[in-house]
């Protein structure tokens, strides 16, 4: 098995450069590369184009790329509990491409599975419309919608081995498993990293091949927006 | 006038046996309380679950398991994980068969506005202009008029659509409404206390009254 | 939870009718839904339209069905080791459609997936390109593909639960959970079926709500086309 | 004249470490015994499985468990099994670097033909239209010429095609060639005690050849 190992996020981020395109996993602060974003937002980087479902919150996560203006654009579904996000894309300091969050995982998905293009009902009769191909299959109208691809994926997995293979945890898995397939350099970071041959190959989500380095993260904060218990 | 609860209680009536459904945030999200013991439903969260149990226990929040409101929420039993592409592909592929979702808009012709006051305000439109486009059944959650008293079941939405023609019905603070194919809200039941009169007065849209109006009722 | 268990095979295929189009999952003689074939082979059935990797070999899965001369077209993408589905193609006596196997992959899935359409490279320039569109992306030729869907999906797994949550073993996987979510009707059968909760969430590879019928297999085969050992 | 072990091992020489590849049905498979110890490279099979180990023992023979010529095989540590749509999305993306398939026919511009004789054979093409259409590079092993001595080497393919200007680079029982991008067969090594004549006497297509041709050698 070919060995994805590095050291550490500084090592696994060394290469990322100003006016990259890069993905990050993640859905609200669940399922996002902590060690990753920590070690970009160390680093002298700007006119990013990031794409990302969210992005973070004001202090945790993309939120603090935000704050730092390394971002030229977002390619994200929802703002919603971002208040500099928001107030970075009312004033138009912040390019923001909104994408229906299902277009945004399946064009996604499509980089990675070499779809150029694909037809989706999402969006027809509004705004996000606007520009693209529409055509009527069996009665219903489609857009049309292009691939997405990165020049680094950041992904966030529970467990992954050597080779690269990855296992995600409840609804962490969320972007994680497609954008992994859709980054030029995919760079996996796991709560536990095992050799190759201890998990078990008919329960990993994403296989080894979509990732370029993998690292064992530490100092795991996982924050919760919404703590919401029953009384 | 139905408050919150009322609004999500009327709408569980809606649920039928057998069925998977995608709640949205507020509301919505209430329904989930209301449903009967003895249906036999599952609960569709986007960022990738099958079967939403209720909140959990305070020892037992698990910041990796949360619904697309990013609560914290556990799972039922014979639930299924899954990623972001596999869950939209269910929804999209019409295999989630109820989505209640909340608007700031409602047409009479059935367009929904949810996502963007320009210049003021933008969440951004989440999985709702998916879900609009796909599922079979959409009923929203919503008030009737805004808080200075503007009606927001109109004859067109004035804000940015999120979908065309995809409502089927509306529960209100006032009414149950039905939203005709071929365009206009049915109005088919009262809230307890509020006239047909009123309803009328507070729907911009075309409202069609036919026969008796019933007064909601619901059991304590 | 849903319940979706019926009690056999003979009730799960009850409502298969003639002209049908059906799915079938398996890749070669792997993870073919044995209870089912046989099944159908006891009802009076005849002009179905199946959907199949492969067609089985001469005496076994989908070969049977074509000895009955139950099919009317077969969709796939090898016709390789089954000597009576070649012949009856050659001869004109069995409509067949080839299609890459990637292809057929993606359009099965595309048809779960609410997908009406997508761009593929495979077969471009080929007799698979006739009456396609193509259409160049970033320098390369693409065709577009249609989605496909089937009356009734007939898939195996390995093990499976009341809910239809499925879980399947080794390379038996292949074709059947993009079949089990195009088919109106999806019929699966396991080798061991579990009341719901018993499997664990994650590890699950059809999610339950892609079934509409679950029963527990029996007296499985498991034909080994190419037996083939180390010394 | 090599036979189909030589050429086996001729194609193993192109493998470079961390290379993801798919070997095809025949010749192909027979590359995995020569690739060297020293380099960690893994193999795909098309029906869902990254990391094919070698063939089974015979307690160990599992139906479950084949690759895409259904034999019987094994996994290697590290491995990982998916769907068929999986499979093909890492093909179609090209995160599969290497695909080493046989053919029917080349043409000098690297087009390929192996699946149809019509009227005569229909194999299917299987996963080979996806393979050839997608993978940055694809060696084809192949006998250079037909039982009754015809050139598989053809200015133009007079099957029906499975894939165009996708063919890199060739190795047949008598030489290893280049497909050049401008067209032509680029003549780069010759099988012991075969001659440059006899290679071009059997090539229907353009033939380049330039300087020395070194014959091949094989470490016993």
């Amino acid at each position: 098995m070919i060995n994805k190992t590095v050291k550490n996020a500084d090592e696994a981020v060394k290469d990322v450069f100003s006016n990259a395109v890069l993905m990050f996993g993640g859905f609200g602060l669940s399922g996002i590369p902590e060690n990753s974003i920590k070690a970009l937002l160390e680093k002298d980087l700007k006119d990013l184009t990031c794409i990302s479902n969210n992005a973070g919150v004001d202090d945790f996560g993309i939120g603090l790329m935000l704050q730092k203006r390394m971002v030229k654009k977002m390619i994200s579904s929802y703002v919603g509990e971002n208040a500099e996000f928001e107030r970075q894309l009312l004033s138009g300091e912040l390019e923001v491409e909104l994408i229906p969050q299902g277009t945004l995982a399946e064009r996604v998905r499509a980089g990675g599975a070499g779809i150029p293009a694909f037809f989706t009902p999402a969006g027809v009769g509004t705004e996000v419309a606007e520009g693209k191909e529409i055509r009527e299959f069996d009665g219903k109208l489609y857009l049309l919608e292009r691939w997405l691809k990165a020049d680094f994926a950041f992904v966030k997995a529970w467990k992954g081995d050597t080779a690269g293979n990855l296992v995600f945890k409840g609804t962490a898995r969320n972007f994680n498993p497609m954008m992994a397939a859709a980054g030029k350099i995919t760079i996996a970071e796991v709560e536990e990293l095992v050799p190759a041959g201890e998990l078990n190959p008919n329960e990993i989500h994403t296989p080894g091949i979509y990732v370029q380095r993998i690292f064992q993260g530490k100092d795991y904060e996982k924050r919760i927006e919404q703590r919401t218990v029953r009384k | 006038m139905l408050n919150k609860d009322q609004i999500a209680q009327r709408i569980a009536k809606e649920v039928k046996n057998g069925q998977y459904i995608n709640l949205g945030i507020g509301i919505p999200t209430l329904v989930a309380n209301y449903i009967p013991d003895d249906l036999e439903v599952v609960l569709q969260s986007e960022n990738g679950l099958l079967g939403i149990g209720p909140f959990p226990t305070e020892d037992k929040v698990d910041p990796d398991l949360i619904n697309a409101g990013k609560q914290t929420i556990t799972m039922t039993k014979g639930s299924a994980l899954f990623s972001s592409a596999e869950s939209f592909a269910m929804i999209r592929g019409g295999h989630v068969q109820l989505t209640i979702l909340g608007a700031m808009e409602v047409s009479e012709n059935g367009d929904i506005a949810n996502w963007k006051i320009p210049g003021k305000m933008v969440k951004g439109m989440g999985g709702a202009m998916d879900l609009v486009a796909s599922a079979d059944n959409i009923i929203v959650a919503m008030q009737h008029c805004s808080k200075d008293g503007q009606s927001k079941l109109l004859k067109e939405c004035s804000l940015p659509i999120t979908g065309i023609r995809c409502v089927k019905k509306i529960v209100t603070d006032l009414a149950v409404l039905d939203v005709l194919p071929e365009g206009g809200f049915k109005l088919l039941e009262r809230a307890p206390g509020v006239s047909v009169e009123e309803i009328q007065s507070k729907t911009e849209g075309k409202l069609v009254v036919e026969g008796e109006i019933p007064e909601m009722t619901f059991e304590v």
